[in-house]
């Protein structure tokens, strides 16, 4: 019965709103904003998450992890999504982390995984380039070989978290053409090496991410995580599992913005009743809600295929995050248009879920890349 | 009984009006007996009496053969377990075991041309006479009432109670004297669906089910029914490939590789995404009912999603057959294609039929959101 | 001011309106599908029409016609299109007469156009292929030299009225291959011919056209209308015209539709008022009359264009058919589901419009083929 | 004066508090002088005194001439028009030749924070108190407000009326005592959009327009003035090409054929079929008021549709740029980039302010379509 929730998920589903309620506010999610604060979250936050289990819940317990899939981590990023949290999920348990994890060595898994799971360490994936849009086959970035080890230059792009990550992943290309999916190898490295220019870029939504410059940057062999030359496979398994943990923040996310705008239809008058009366409201808000169940529906068949290791998971994974992309971006627009004037000012919190929406949109493949790569991957 | 169904035609809806080959009467007899035809209702009425784990083994081992179920209809999804949950005990006797035998073709009477979406504003009226109601009055949508044996309806009772009072949930003999059935034809040719007309019925009190004046809660008993059954309707397994991807092969180009017209892979690929949401839905529905939660109003977005998302399938099929959807008769105009456009022209009214797109909003609104009236 | 409406241009609107009005009704429409018509039209109300000047009225006066322009044939077609005519307007009106008159010799015009103007002769275009979807340079049928003139063989499909035109016209391949935009000749057959075999056929919205298999048609070189080899370029000039009156007659039947189903929202009752007070029905019906608005002037704006003979017509044509189609088809869908069930029957009317809708969309190009082709025109 | 505007920064919107380049200021002067900054106003009251037919020779010479107008503002589009429609001679005198010669900064103080769509249920009260009324409440969306030297705005003045009456049109001297102006930030970042506050502000009689009490078809007069204003923002010439394929090109591949996402090129398709089907309504419009046709309410659907036109452009923006549409600050951050993603953020409002697309639709359905309430 993999679409009931258990009594284990519902309890850790509580546990992380109780936690995000306790620990955070939208007022919070500002300040960080407007105080132009340095590091974008909290280091004490996600210290208490990384005690509370979820940094490295993915992890098996040999590597300091809790052994738990992906419908568990849903409870856990969905309540993140509905305060949208900033600490370093994404890029540090969802990007780093499974990377380590499903290519690194055993000396690379034993050095960083009980790291990163007690928050200690965090990492990140630097993989776009400016000219590839989503794909993660146009890698440009090279790495040539160098002595005993490599030298990489290139330049890389929205690097989530790459302002504080305490290792970056760095994909190259060491042999094949611009957009070959064969030729590209994964590199891990120190920011604090000669030759790396990390440069701090706040997003839309206030995330913080970088653009990282490598300048001949030198590693040796022990760098490589996973099979040389085929690095993209590896990306590809990593940025599925990622954009898992994303759809279930955004469906956090989009349902707050709702649960925001439905309680506004409710209280809010105009010509001397409440706005939630007036039907064709109404009707949209029933849209919007039927296209949020769907896309839980996504979310949840999605998780399930992960961690049954199914397959069409990934072609599954596409469905989920246009499902998410196209609610989120709706249950958003809805949001500030239901709201009226109010909703477009920078005072009141409903832009930050436009904001978050469009972002996370454009998190690891927009709607339309993603029906592209599903009717790819199911051969039509 | 293992070829795969074409068509409704195939189907056995029992009854003793229509004709079946002898293959289909004898396997609906082999199962009758069994009381397989209705697994899991009680064997006292003729029933399978299975609890509803042995059923499901029963429904996948029957999947597994390629064996066809014997028997479909409102008799076995809608009124067999209405009267089981409301019926007098009288009742059950009566028409229960002639159900699972697929004895009685039963057809719904409760649309009328002047209530569609309002059930509370019929106008058909029932009065008391003896032991007699005398009803007079007329429905619309009485899918196969041309077929069916018995009817279930609503009438009014009492014209001074207050529209959602004063109705009362009839069965009725199609054979009694002053029913008269006409077959509508619909935008997409002939239908299964009739109007019913009534002068004078009578029918005896014995055929109220629930309190006399008290049929508005029988019938949104039987709403819950309905919605759920056309919600399964929408599920299809499709083993044998997308028919959606065959089609743009067929008519737009023949290559195994990328479908040619970039702006019809991606309206595939929409459609192919909300159907997979879509029975995920469904899954997570039957689930959590499984689970013992009830079915809430929720289950409404199946209804509302199932009937958009097919006319929004019928539509791109059109699209995908561009000029060929074009042909109605005369030789040389291919019959699956005609077929594809009335099936695209029937799919008009999913969005009607069984509470309109609309009523089903509605619902969301009220019950699941809770907005204000 | 050309998107006012001259004294003139409504007087003729006026009377066409009377007419059809006095002459027709969805009633005749219903009738003359149910006894399986073999015309399929009135020959009388077709006399009519050409007394009224309307048959010829885009010929010049030397020709027998009224020398109007595409703004007064609106005025014309959008009344026939509320009545959903079938007279042969398309087929020998806008086809027929503006081939020969763009295309013809002195002698074809002489011959034929002042026939086509009385209402003696009906002409049809048989450009379409079994296998071209809308494309009209897709052309298999083939005329190969023989003796001092050609031999015509292939088969057309969907001509409109090919069932009892006196003329056909056909386009053939003279040179290169299959979508070739050059090689391409007109040919005017009659269909008595030998080896003319036509087939003829009920579309979707009760339409009459034919199927036409040409097995070595013999023809001499006078049979060649317009230049030899350029046939593509007078083809694609006759359909932009042919497709502006079709839009006419769309606007004509969409507003028809909508006013039939505007007056149904005034007046069926549900839960004790009128379905017209509940806001989401106020509101979809105030959106597809934005619509129906926007593809009035998108009508306009292409007839002006076609008047001046602009540079910019032909994209322009395409503007208004992707409106026309979309609205149209609106219309109609909108239409059935605000009748609810009773709009699902054969009984009531406003099922022919949706079917209308349909086979309008899928003539001369739908509103994908015409979005595509416009920024083809646009270069981009 | 013959260099194109970059932004709304760069035009002229007078006024005494605001500060405008020497070159702006004189050409101001010049056209102010022979009236042209309101060329079909009365000369009496130091308009240009032109014919409708010879103020469009005048403005196509200027546009020919590539000369930008020497004034903008509601000053010259909203309450200049109303005054010589509705003022007293009085005030016609006062405030008239001073917005010609572009003195006088207007802004508009209708929005209340509990009243957006909903003016008649404005709190904002002005109460009599001799030769003057006492004024409390606040306004929002009060465009300029901050630059301002005057207001125009509508307050209670019978709080016993029903909603729609009882209500006053005044005018306000922004440096009245009492008055307190505060900037809006916008999700989209500053704004000209104002809050401002009124603590017993003294407003004399004389700057009543209109009856007292009788400040709602004033309003409505008004109202006719900014739909129309609004609907001409949105019909924009492109000399330079679209720029929409341009971004294409830029963004997404940099070849001069068929741009290379077939979805991206359909939807810069329907956006500009789109523009031209609004662009030629908005002809259709104009030549029939030209022709004396009065413009009814089907105006509504120019603003209604093109505000939903605008957005979805600006949502198409955001696709084409993909991940560059992300930036918001830090080095290497493309200024360019970061701008169109603010209009994208400030399009959300387009169908938010003067009038909802939401009412829009109810005007459309009561005005024009006759639809009962």
């Amino acid at each position: 019965m993999s679409f009931v929730l258990s009594q284990e998920q519902r309890l850790l589903k509580q546990t992380a709103g109780d936690f995000v309620k306790s620990r955070s506010s939208l007022k919070r999610i500002r300040t960080l904003r407007d105080s132009a604060d340095a590091t974008g979250f909290s280091r004490d936050i996600w210290r208490e998450m990384a005690e509370l289990g979820w940094v490295g819940m993915l992890l098996p317990e040999d590597d300091g992890g809790s052994a738990l899939g992906y419908m568990d981590l849903m409870m856990v990023m969905e309540e993140l999504g509905r305060g949208l949290m900033p600490e370093p999920m994404l890029s540090t348990t969802l990007l780093g982390a499974n990377a380590v994890l499903l290519g690194g060595s055993e000396a690379q898994r034993r050095e960083l995984l009980p790291a990163i799971a007690r928050g200690e360490l965090l990492v990140a994936l630097a993989y776009q380039e400016p000219s590839g849009r989503f794909d993660p086959h146009t890698v440009q970035t090279t790495a040539e070989p160098s002595g005993r080890g490599w030298k990489l230059r290139g330049e890389k792009c929205l690097v989530l978290d790459g302002h504080v990550a305490d290792r970056i992943l760095v994909s190259a290309r060491t042999s094949g053409s611009i957009a070959d999916r064969h030729g590209v190898t994964l590199f891990l490295i120190d920011p604090r090496e000669h030759g790396v220019l990390v440069n701090r870029q706040m997003l839309v939504d206030s995330r913080i991410v970088a653009s990282i410059r490598l300048s001949d940057v030198a590693v040796d062999e022990s760098a490589i995580v996973g099979e040389p030359e085929n690095g993209g496979n590896l990306l590809e398994a990593i940025l599925d599992r990622a954009t898992a943990g994303l759809c279930a923040e955004m469906l956090g996310a989009m349902s707050a913005a709702f649960e925001m705008t439905l309680e506004y239809l409710k209280t809010r008058k105009q010509f001397g009743v409440a706005i939630g009366t007036f039907q064709a409201l109404k009707h949209r808000a029933a849209i919007l809600y039927t296209e949020i169940e769907l896309a839980r529906s996504a979310v949840m068949g999605m998780n399930q295929a992960l961690d049954e290791a199914r397959p069409g998971a990934s072609a599954l994974v596409s469905v989920a995050k246009v499902s998410c992309s196209d609610a989120f971006l709706l249950a958003a627009n809805e949001g500030v248009q239901m709201h009226g004037g109010i909703g477009m000012t920078d005072e009141h919190d409903i832009g930050f879920f436009l904001k978050r929406a469009r972002a996370a949109e454009m998190t690891f493949g927009d709607a339309a890349w993603h029906r592209r790569r599903y009717a790819e991957l199911e051969g039509y | 009984m293992r070829e795969p169904l074409k068509s409704e035609n195939d189907l056995c809806w029992g009854g003793k009006k229509r004709e079946y080959p002898a293959d289909v009467k004898r396997w609906l007899q082999v199962m009758a007996e069994r009381g397989w035809t209705a697994p899991t209702w009680p064997e006292c009425y003729g029933g399978g009496g299975l609890s509803k784990a042995r059923a499901k083994v029963l429904a996948e081992e029957m999947a597994r053969l390629g064996l066809r179920p014997a028997l479909f209809g409102v008799a076995l999804t809608m009124i067999g377990p209405l009267l089981l949950q409301e019926g007098s005990e009288e009742q059950k006797r009566r028409h229960i075991p002639a159900i699972v035998r697929g004895e009685r073709l039963w057809c719904q009477g409760y649309s009328e041309p002047g209530a569609g979406s309002d059930l509370a504003s019929l106008q058909t009226g029932a009065v008391a006479d003896g032991d007699d109601f005398i009803l007079n009055g007329q429905k619309i949508w009485t899918s196969l009432a041309d077929k069916a044996d018995w009817m279930f309806l609503l009438a009014r009772t009492d014209p001074q109670a207050k529209k959602g009072e004063g109705i009362t949930f009839l069965l009725m003999d199609m054979e009694s004297a002053g029913v008269t059935v006409r077959p509508i034809k619909l935008i997409a040719g002939n239908s299964h669906f009739c109007e019913t007309f009534f002068t004078d019925v009578r029918v005896p009190r014995e055929n109220v089910v629930g309190r006399i004046n008290g049929g508005w809660s029988i019938a949104k008993a039987l709403l819950g029914f309905e919605r759920s059954a056309i919600g399964g309707m929408f599920k299809k397994e499709r083993p044998e490939g997308d028919p959606l991807v065959a089609l743009a092969r067929r008519y737009i180009d023949a290559s195994e590789k990328e479908i040619g017209d970039p702006m019809v892979r991606d309206r595939i690929t929409r459609i192919r995404m909300d159907q997979k949401r879509l029975e995920f839905t469904l899954a997570r529905t039957a689930e959590n009912a499984k689970a013992g939660h009830k079915p809430g109003p929720e289950s409404s977005i199946l209804k509302y999603y199932g009937s958009e998302l097919n006319m929004r399938r019928q539509e791109l099929i059109q699209s995908i057959l561009g000029p060929h959807a074009l042909g109605w008769s005369g030789e040389g105009v291919d019959p699956r294609e005609v077929r594809m456009t009335k099936e695209w022209l029937r799919s008009r009214g999913n969005s009607i039929e069984g509470g309109t797109s609309e009523i089903q909003l509605n619902i969301i609104a009220k019950r699941v959101l809770g907005l204000p009236e």
